[in-house]
């Protein structure tokens, strides 16, 4: 039903904005001067950044019960009957439809907020490099399937958005094609990515076949209605495939790899699309569906195990790389396993929390990179970096604010959110706990590795780039402040209350989640009340206690003693290189599927060529043979005629029927008379006169 | 206007032949006018058969085979002129027409000899495909399904690449063969069926009738000219030499259309064919779904070896054509109405890759993937373009071909998960092969000087771009029209080949309108009215 | 009095040897003689069977035989000796610019 | 008596020379024994009462066609076909085959014969002279092959002229 | 004067002489050629054609006239001749393929210099002999019709009597055509032994010859299956038959021949002997053989696959078209031989088996002589040009002649919608009708090498660029051949409805053949 309020009747259009500037810039951006392109594209998105709020604030000016809002534009795909699993028929259609509620509300603040921003910074950013227009073209239309994925009312739309998203990150990564590198990292990105959407759109089908609809929120009732038992088999399968898309989408073991490689992008981009939105959509996807995953505990293990896995795995690797974005970027693969395992452990909102706060940091932390990177006009690498603090200092002071949050310190944001998790996870499972402690610690000794190597000790810039070195253009600082603010204060919006305050966030995002009494969030929140204070207390203290260690640890070593790391890295080289090449993952990925696809691809290439296209050209070699002797009279013909050997069978046969024809009258006269005696004894047969009744005649 | 109002079938049917009557006396040497000749006729073609859309009636009262036209041909052996279509052939008209316009146009500065022989043969071809789609009579659908084949092979003979002889005779043949085998096929059908009619619904009918064994041996007869025509897995040799040595607009029909009266042939003849008996009929459906399965497999693998930009959209053309022969044997509505859409799809998109590839020919005259690379700086319309039909090939949503084949995965879902999870990797090599060719010829600086300073895409291009560009978005956004025209015929064809699915209610509101009309004045009088099989299974009789 | 079947067998020995002389000859001429030999076999059969029924037909098929006999000899010669003026040769193995 | 002497007398002739006909080398002496073999079927025809055919078959075969024969051969020199093989070179297949097509003749009408009320003819006296008997019907029922006859008679003509005349 | 007047029209009346107006008009003609032939200049020797069109049209004419008597079927000269549909429809077809050679020969005669009236008048005699073929309902009648065509044919193959290979081919053709009609006459012999033994009595009144057919053919049943007099009889004369139409194992006279001899006589062997040796194996196997049927069935069954398999082989690999033509010709004789093994099988087999006969063979016709017709035009001054290599890239030097052919060559290869699908679609659906499954894939699928090696002939003519040659002059007279030819392929493949009617009226026998 449509509703009254004005914005959450349109909020169809909060996505359609983007997408029409985007589409007026790819058909005739190239005619357009950069300011007109500005204006158009950050216009389009702070329209639909305006938009989202109304809507927002007209959602939560509701009631909590009636935080739902869900019509449908016009019928998309209306495929038809179809069967489900249990036989009923039904008719399939997919409407293209909005959903708007608390969920898609956080996601919509942080994708259009973000978005709009970052939109502003990369109006400097990109001010001078080429192909302005077509930046910012693919920028919108990313904004537009993001804002599509965020608003869809149903599974197939959110796919839409999904693949979308997808697309646009394949066209910005490879932004600059010029570079090989670039359009490889691209086109890696969509591949995985497809790899895991093909078990997404399994998911899709089981659970279309078995809930008989796709519309979120038709699951939850359709689930209770289906009167399906705890760990049901179908619903786990349906979960896992859906976590499989989710991996793919989020840079989740094993489909990680392609994030890295990702940062061939822009910044902006990276910051955009590969640390605060899209990455983030497998954790969305799995809270929207929270309500299949919490029926599968199975599957919630899976996620939890996959993310925490994944967390420590990529924060390990993070330790030691020099590239600053690719720090940044093993750091946010490590935030989303965080997520991941929030969602695993059954704190949905949790995981939804560290989202936004981690959309929050880690778009700071890139885009402060990239000012970083503009300011050394283009040098990435730390080691050649240093004592920028004073030189650069916005960019300076916001990156700090920036590595402190998602260091966990107290009151930043990320502090709320990765003690929510953890105080979860220690409920769920001791070990997930401790895993996740650890790679808080990594988390913060990385980043300040990563803080102390650019901004302080001595300079090790190049010459001259030294010259150069300056502030970035208030259209990025600018940016770059506000985020810092936000991630200051993100976080409140989470304050437990443990420490007094009452947690608005979860109650916000409450009716999405636990709707429907999935049993592990009701667990974890009976755990919850049950530990009691004291241990949350002691969490607290803990995690700050590590995370400050890591600060510690990486002010002695990168700004005290610099040479130690060195030496370690000297002293056991084999864990130094295992980390630095990213235990080889890549390689072997490549060894284990993609060459042997190539090799596979190969083999039928050959075997096509081989053997269909001329059955058995062996089997009939000796054809092959006779031909080549008589093709030294008709080779002129057998070289236009036939090379395919089916014909050529016929074709050389021809050669024998052809002989019997000698040009000689006897011999001709010989074959009638064959004849006729055929013809006689096959009669002479028939009618009993076989040759030993005539020797008895 | 009298006569189109009556005759709208014909004339579509005829209006390219007229032109290329009318071309017969024009001079050899001037061949402006051929071209114009041509484009004119083909396009007139497209013009006449629009009305169909709008003329074409959706509610349930009306016949199936809509546009009906019927006369006598051969009263001796009973052979009518009756032509009629329904949802299905509709599409695949309106997809002719348009396909041949467009490619007419798009061999404007391509073809510079013998401009009036193709301009001739291109314009028969074109009536040959047409007659395929409409003709209600099996002995004019046999006349049209070989007529289509010599014109063909003259285009890619005469216009055609280093080894067009080959490929053109290979093509003929291969072709042949299945024709011959479908022709015995067509000659059984008749004489089991009473031998007085060729008309093609009461065959079916009555074919519905036979026993087990005849029935099966009836539909390999069959099967055999449309799998090699489609071309399915074993048989498609053929292809990627014609494909590739084919001339542009050759190709564009080949991947287009040709391929589709494959898939057309398995649907109108091949569905109603398949035996009654639920064992039999579950065996050969099984073969078919499991071939399907691997030639999408094999044709993605071999498409990543493949050097030639023709050849490897050839081989891909293999793969999406699995996809539909997939969703045909799924005998599931959604499998059915999507390999409809997936054919129309790959029509457009495909066309659109070879129109494409066609362009770089004329300017470059090789098809070497390793010949090009970073063509996006010097020609970067071309490349958006290229990139729209990469991915509307590759089945991005929003896209069509995404609706196909998601809505062929789901029809096959319901048959069993397994082919569906085979079929989605054949999505994601799709993904890999179509993105490291556009990677390959359109990325990275510009390595070959020859590629410098290329022209990009001209208006005439652009004219035969756009459309389909515009009909991709429009399929991938918007396909209810689609499925709302296809509903029909493919409720009839489930209900047929998989009595019962749409359940007592639905089959209610379709029989209660259906039965009727097959059996009524019209009907009667008209065979071409009847309802293939309706009703006529041995298992809805004995409810 | 002889048996019918006596003449069928002597006409079809005749005939034997005749077929014998067309297979095995290579003189064309030869093979022309040879083939009115299985003619005239021909005419025994005739003539025998219209005399075991008392009638004159075989007699007058006998007739046609023979001046079709006649007929072909004289335009087989006829063609022989234009082969012969353009190839001097009458040996049938050795025409064979027609073969294959 | 009589009947078998001369029967079995011409008989023997007409195979022996039969056989002479195509084992000769010389064409020549082919062409002489070919006269005698159909001289020997002559004698048979005579012994079979049809007094007419003996006569056709005396002037017409014997006189005019062999003539013809000589006369192309004497044509034709002969000398040059001496010294050459006259036996092509699968000629023993060929003898085979034809010895192979003559047993089966000979088991067919051994057996056929079974079902034709041979043996004994109808006797002579019985008959008209055969030729009158064969005149009425060469004139009565066969007329029309007799007119045919002509006209193939004509097509041999012109054949032979047009075929041996060196310039026409 | 008066009394001779009188005697004749009471010949032409009672006498039944009426029944042989189209075979006098084509003597009267051919001797008339023969007389004014010497008249003539060397350039106005046209007037031989001319005057042999003139009586083919007369012929054509009564036998135009003769189709009341034919309905209900007439038996003249004490039943050795009979006028019925079955004469009609072959006669057409004689006198058809006549004309058409008539005029492809005009000019190639002149360029060959030999442009004499025998030729004519030799080709008038030959349908003579034809028509006598068709229409002979007597073995003598039979048997000299035949010879009289043959005779004809073995001049005129040698006719280019300073061509080497022409006269080969003549004396190939005369040495083995005597040696089977030898074997015909043979067989003949015996048959007259089996109706000297007939018992007349169901005959009645006036007793006919014991050569009559019917006779015999009483006496064949009498004796019924399996008798070897029979069979002797039969395989004789089916051997004898076979070697006229060309069928494996006879067939191998005809590629020498068919190369050897002009080509408008190519074309005419190749079409009217073997259509009219057809039509006599047809009034023999529907008649005197009938009750032997199943015997004679499974015979050119065999005949046939061996035909379709040998044709269809040694074709693919020739590079001389006649040749190519002469195996083509040999596997459509296998076809047509399936149709008559259909049409022995049951009573629906007859009618459409014996319905695809008809009509193939009157198609071939038109077809074969259209493929020749081509490489008459294209004959020049000591060049015959039955070459693969002289057709290349005939689409320039002569459009029209490259587009008859390909119309003819696909025609002959069986792809609708022309003439020769027709044909086919008849014989296979015969054969699926009685049953032969086997036999009728094979046919079917011997469809495609013989598309194959048609397709040579039209990949060099239309392919290929041509070479030096020049384009072909094409006479008014071959313009007439080429569009007459052109139209009824076509025609009889898009609306065969006439082409049918025609063929199917050829089916009905009013006296003699009883049916199944």
């Amino acid at each position: 039903m449509m509703p009254t309020e004005y914005f959450l009747a349109h909020i169809w259009l909060i996505p359609l904005f983007p997408l029409a500037s985007a589409a007026l810039m790819l058909l005739i951006g190239k005619r357009l001067p950069n300011s007109a392109v500005n204006v158009v594209c950050v216009g389009s998105v702070f329209l639909s950044m305006c938009f989202a709020f109304g809507a927002i604030w007209q959602l939560i000016a509701r009631p909590a019960a009636e935080r739902v809002v869900s019509f449908s534009l016009f019928d998309w795909v209306p495929a038809g009957v179809m069967h489900t699993n249990a036989g009923r028929v039904m008719d399939f259609h997919v409407p293209w439809g909005v959903l708007m509620d608390p969920l898609t509300a956080v996601m919509l603040l942080v994708v259009t907020g973000v978005g709009f921003l970052i939109h502003v910074y990369s109006t400097g950013y990109m001010s001078h490099e080429g192909g302005y227009y077509r930046f910012f073209g693919y920028l919108n239309l990313f904004m537009f399937s993001m804002l599509t994925l965020v608003l869809a009312n149903n599974l197939l739309l959110l796919f839409v958005g999904w693949e979308g998203v997808g697309l646009c990150s394949y066209l910005l990564i490879g932004f600059y094609f010029l570079r090989k590198s670039a359009s490889d990292a691209g086109k890696k990105a969509f591949i995985v990515n497809r790899i895991g959407d093909a078990g997404f759109l399994l998911g899709l089908f089981l659970m279309l076949g078995t809930l008989g609809t796709i519309q979120f929120t038709e699951i939850g009732p359709a689930i209770a209605a289906g009167h399906f038992a705890i760990g049901n088999g179908t619903l786990t399968a349906i979960a896992l495939l859906l976590f499989v898309g989710a991996t793919g989408k989020s840079a989740q073991l094993p489909l990680y790899v392609w994030l890295p490689d990702a940062m061939e992008g822009p910044t902006p981009v990276s910051a955009l699309i590969h640390a605060a939105t899209m990455v983030t959509a497998g954790v969305y996807m799995i809270a929207r569906t929270n309500a299949v995953f919490s029926m599968a505990p199975k599957a919630l293990a899976v996620v939890a195990v996959v993310g925490c896995v994944t967390s420590i795995f990529a924060a390990t690797m993070g330790l030691v790389q020099n590239d600053i974005k690719r720090v940044l970027a093993y750091s946010t693969v490590s935030q989303l396993g965080y997520m991941f395992m929030a969602c695993g452990v059954g704190a949905f909102s949790a995981g939804v929390f560290h989202l936004m706060t981690h959309a929050f940091f880690k778009a700071l932390l890139f885009l402060g990179s990239g000012s970083v990177i503009h300011s050394l006009s283009g040098e990435q690498d730390m080691r050649k970096m240093g004592g920028l603090w004073t030189k650069i200092p916005t960019t300076a002071r916001t990156f700090v604010v920036a590595s402190v949050a998602i260091a966990g310190i107290p009151p930043l944001a990320g502090f709320f959110s990765k003690d929510a998790i953890l105080g979860h996870a220690f409920e769920y499972s001791r070990i997930l706990w401790l895993l996740g402690f650890v790679t808080a610690g990594m988390t913060a000794f990385y980043m300040f590795r990563l803080v102390n190597m650019t901004f302080f000790g001595t300079s090790r810039v190049d010459h001259e780039v030294e010259q150069h070195i300056h502030e970035s253009p208030s259209a990025m600082t600018v940016p770059l402040m506000i985020l810092a603010v936000l991630s200051v204060i993100g976080g409140w919006v989470g304050w437990p209350e443990s420490l007094g305050g009452s947690d608005r966030f979860a109650q916000f995002l409450a009716p999405v989640m636990a709707q429907h009494g999935g049993e592990a969030s009701e667990a974890a929140g009976a755990a919850h009340e049950a530990s009691g204070g004291s241990m949350e207390y002691l969490l607290m203290v803990l995690s700050v206690a590590i995370a400050a260690g890591g600060i510690w640890l990486a002010y002695k070593w990168y700004i005290k003693q610099p040479d130690v790391p060195g030496k370690i890295a000297a002293s056991n080289p084999f864990l130094y290189r295992l980390l630095y090449n990213k235990y080889y993952v890549d390689q072997i990925y490549d060894a284990m599927f993609v060459n042997r696809m190539k090799d596979l691809a190969l083999t039928l290439g050959s075997f096509d060529v081989g053997v269909i296209n001329g059955i058995g050209v062996d089997g009939a070699g000796w054809l092959t043979r006779i031909t080549s002797r008589v093709s030294m009279v008709w080779d002129s013909w057998i070289v236009d005629g036939l090379v395919n050997l089916g014909a050529r069978v016929v074709w050389v046969l021809s050669y024998p029927v052809r002989m019997l024809q000698t040009g000689r009258v006897s011999r001709y006269a010989l074959f009638m008379l064959l004849g006729v005696l055929i013809f006689l004894g096959y009669f002479l047969h028939t009618s009993g006169y076989t040759l030993e009744k005539l020797l008895h005649y | 206007m009298e006569f189109y109002n009556t005759h709208i079938l014909t004339v579509v049917l005829f209006t390219p032949l007229v032109g290329a009557l009318l071309l017969l006396f024009v001079p050899r040497d001037s061949e402006n006018a051929h071209r114009v000749i041509g484009n004119l006729f083909a396009f007139l073609g497209l013009i006449v058969s629009l009305p169909l859309i709008w003329r074409f009636s959706l509610d349930a009262g009306a016949p199936r085979f809509q546009f009906y036209e019927n006369a006598d041909w051969i009263p001796s052996i009973g052979a009518h002129y009756s032509l009629g279509i329904d949802g299905i052939s509709l599409l695949l008209v309106i997809l002719t027409t348009l396909l041949g316009a467009i490619s007419i146009l798009s061999s404007w500065s391509a073809i510079k000899i013998r401009t009036k022989e193709y301009y001739i043969l291109f314009l028969l071809l074109q009536v040959g495909m047409l007659g395929v789609f409409m003709a209600l009579d099996f002995f004019l659908f046999y006349m049209f399904w070989e007529v289509m084949l010599v014109p063909m092979y003259f285009l890619i003979g005469v216009w055609g690449s280093e080894h067009r002889l080959y490929a053109a005779i290979k093509f003929f043949l291969y072709t042949l063969v299945g024709s011959v085998l479908m022709l015995l096929g067509v000659l059984a059908l008749y004489f089991k069926a009473g031998g007085n009619t060729f008309d093609v619904p009461t065959l079916l009918a009555a074919a519905s009738k036979f026993d087990t064994s005849t029935q099966v041996i009836l539909f390999w007869l069959f099967f055999f000219a449309f799998a090699i025509k489609v071309p399915m897995f074993p048989f498609h040799t053929w292809l990627p030499d014609a494909h590739t040595e084919a001339p542009t607009a050759g190709s564009v029909i080949l991947a287009g259309v040709l391929l589709k009266m494959g898939t057309y042939g398995f649907i109108r003849f091949s569905l109603p064919l398949l035996p009654q008996d639920p064992a039999a009929r579950h065996k050969i459906v099984t073969i078919m779904m499991v071939v399907s399965v691997i030639g999408i497999l094999y044709g993605a693998l071999v498409c990543m070896m493949q050097k030639d930009m023709k050849k490897l959209i050839a081989y891909s053309s293999v793969s999406h054509l699995g996809f539909c022969t997939l969703g045909i044997f799924a005998l599931t509505p959604h499998g059915l109405s999507g390999s409809v859409i997936q054919q129309i799809n790959h029509g457009l998109s495909t066309g659109a890759l070879f129109l494409l590839i066609g362009v770089l020919y004329e300017r470059r005259h090789t098809r070497l993937i390793s010949e090009f690379g970073g063509l996006s700086t010097p020609m970067p319309n071309f490349a958006a373009v290229y990139m729209i039909a990469t991915l509307s090939s590759l089945g991005l949503p929003l896209l069509n071909g995404f609706i196909g084949e998601f809505t062929i995965l789901r029809g096959t879902y319901e048959v069993s998960i397994k082919y569906t999870a085979w079929a989605s990797i054949g999505i994601v090599l799709g993904a890999a092969y179509l993105l490291w060719l556009y990677q390959r010829v359109m990325f990275g600086p510009v390595t070959n000087p020859a590629n410098e300073h290329l022209k990009d895409l001209n208006a005439r291009e652009y004219a035969t771009l756009i459309p389909l560009v515009i009909l991709c978005f429009w399929i991938g956004i918007y396909p209810k029209p689609l499925f709302r025209v296809l509903e029909r015929p493919v409720q009839l064809l489930v209900e047929q080949v998989n009595p019962g699915y749409y359940g007592a209610e639905r089959a209610a509101t379709l029989g209660g309108n259906a039965a009727p009309v097959s059996t009524d004045a019209p009907g009667a009088a008209m065979p071409g009215m009847g309802m293939p099989g309706m009703n006529m299974s041995p298992d809805t009789e004995k409810k | 009095m002889i048996p019918t079947s006596h003449y069928l067998f002597l006409s079809l020995g005749l005939f034997t040897i005749g077929v014998i002389g067309v297979v095995t000859r290579r003189n064309v001429i030869v093979i022309l003689m040879s083939i009115e030999l299985m003619l005239n076999a021909v005419n025994i059969n005739l003539v025998a069977f219209s005399r075991l029924v008392g009638s004159a037909e075989g007699h007058a098929f006998a007739i046609f035989i023979i001046t079709d006999a006649a007929a072909e000899a004289a335009v087989g010669l006829g063609i022989i000796i234009a082969f012969f003026r353009n190839r001097e040769t009458l040996l049938g193995d050795e025409m064979d610019l027609l073969k294959w | 008596m009589l009947d078998q002497i001369v029967f079995y007398f011409f008989a023997t002739l007409a195979v022996i020379s039969a056989v002479l006909v195509v084992t000769r080398r010389n064409v020549v002496q082919s062409a002489i024994f070919l006269i005698t073999a159909l001289l020997a079927t002559a004698g048979i025809f005579l012994q079979l009462h049809a007094e007419f055919l003996f006569i056709v078959q005396v002037i017409l075969y014997a006189g005019g066609i062999m003539v013809l024969f000589v006369f192309v051969i004497m044509l034709i020199n002969v000398d040059v076909s001496l010294h050459q093989i006259q036996f092509n070179r699968q000629w023993w297949l060929g003898l085979l085959l034809a010895l192979v097509l003559g047993a089966q003749l000979t088991v067919a009408i051994a057996v056929g014969r079974s079902g034709l009320p041979l043996g004994e003819p109808a006797p002579a006296k019985m008959l008209e002279p055969s030729t009158q008997l064969v005149g009425r019907v060469l004139f009565t029922e066969y007329m029309l092959p007799f007119e045919i006859a002509s006209i193939l008679l004509l097509v041999a003509m012109i054949g032979a002229v047009v075929m041996a005349k060196k310039k026409i | 004067m008066s009394q001779i007047l009188n005697a004749f029209r009471s010949f032409m009346q009672q006498g039944g002489g009426g029944l042989l107006l189209p075979e006098m008009m084509l003597v009267l003609f051919a001797m008339g050629i023969l007389l004014t032939d010497y008249l003539l200049e060397a350039r106005d020797k046209y007037f031989n054609a001319l005057m042999a069109m003139l009586g083919v049209m007369f012929s054509a004419i009564c036998l135009w006239q003769l189709r009341g008597v034919a309905e209900q079927g007439a038996i003249g000269f004490s039943s050795s001749l009979v006028v019925d549909p079955f004469f009609l429809f072959f006669g057409l077809i004689f006198l058809i393929a006549t004309a058409l050679v008539i005029l492809l020969s005009v000019r190639y005669l002149k360029i060959a210099d030999e442009n004499h009236g025998e030729y004519y008048a030799l080709m008038l005699f030959a349908t003579v002999g034809m028509m006598f073929m068709a229409s002979g309902y007597d073995l003598i009648v039979q048997f000299l019709g035949l010879e009289t065509m043959a005779l004809s044919f073995y001049v005129l193959a040698g006719f280019l009597r300073r061509e080497r290979r022409s006269n080969e081919g003549a004396v190939k053709y005369l040495l083995l055509g005597a040696f089977s009609s030898a074997i015909l006459a043979y067989g003949f012999s015996i048959l007259y032994g089996l109706g000297a033994t007939a018992n007349l009595s169901p005959f009645g009144g006036t007793l006919p010859p014991r050569t009559n057919l019917e006779v015999i053919q009483v006496a064949v049943e009498s004796r019924g299956h399996g008798d070897l007099l029979v069979l002797l009889a039969l395989v004789t004369v089916i051997a004898g038959l076979l070697f006229k139409v060309a069928a494996v194992p006879f067939h191998q006279w005809a590629p020498d021949v068919y190369e050897g001899s002009p080509t408008p006589i190519t074309a005419y062997i190749s079409v009217a002997s073997k259509t009219a040796s057809f039509a006599l194996l047809l009034r023999l196997l529907l008649t005197v053989f009938w009750p032997v049927r199943l015997d004679w069935q499974m015979l050119l069954a065999g005949v046939a696959i061996a035909s379709l398999t040998i044709g269809n082989f040694a074709a693919i690999t020739q590079s001389n078209i006649k040749r190519m033509l002469a195996y083509s010709s040999i596997s459509h004789v296998g076809y047509i031989l399936l149709g008559i093994v259909a049409a022995a099988s049951s009573a629906q087999g007859f009618l459409t088996g014996m319905k695809g006969v008809a009509f193939y063979l009157f198609v071939y016709g038109f077809m074969t002589i259209g493929a020749f017709a081509v490489i008459i035009v294209l004959q020049r001054q000591g060049i015959i040009s039955d070459e693969l290599d002289d057709l290349n890239g005939l689409y320039r030097r002569s459009p029209v002649s490259a587009l008859v052919l390909l119309i003819f060559m696909l025609s002959l290869a069986g792809i609708p919608p022309l003439a020769g699908f027709i044909g086919k679609y008849y014989i296979l659906l015969a054969l699926i009708q009685t049953g032969h499954n086997r036999l009728a894939l094979l046919g079917a699928l011997y469809i495609v090498p013989a598309l194959y090696y048609y397709f040579r002939i039209v990949m060099h003519a239309w392919l290929y660029e041509p070479g030096n040659a020049p384009s072909p002059i094409i006479t008014i007279g071959q313009k007439v051949a080429f569009a007459a030819l052109g139209f009824v392929t076509v025609a009889a493949g898009i609306y065969p409805e006439p082409f049918v009617k025609l063929a199917t009226y050829s089916l009905y026998f009013p006296i003699g053949f009883s049916g199944h």
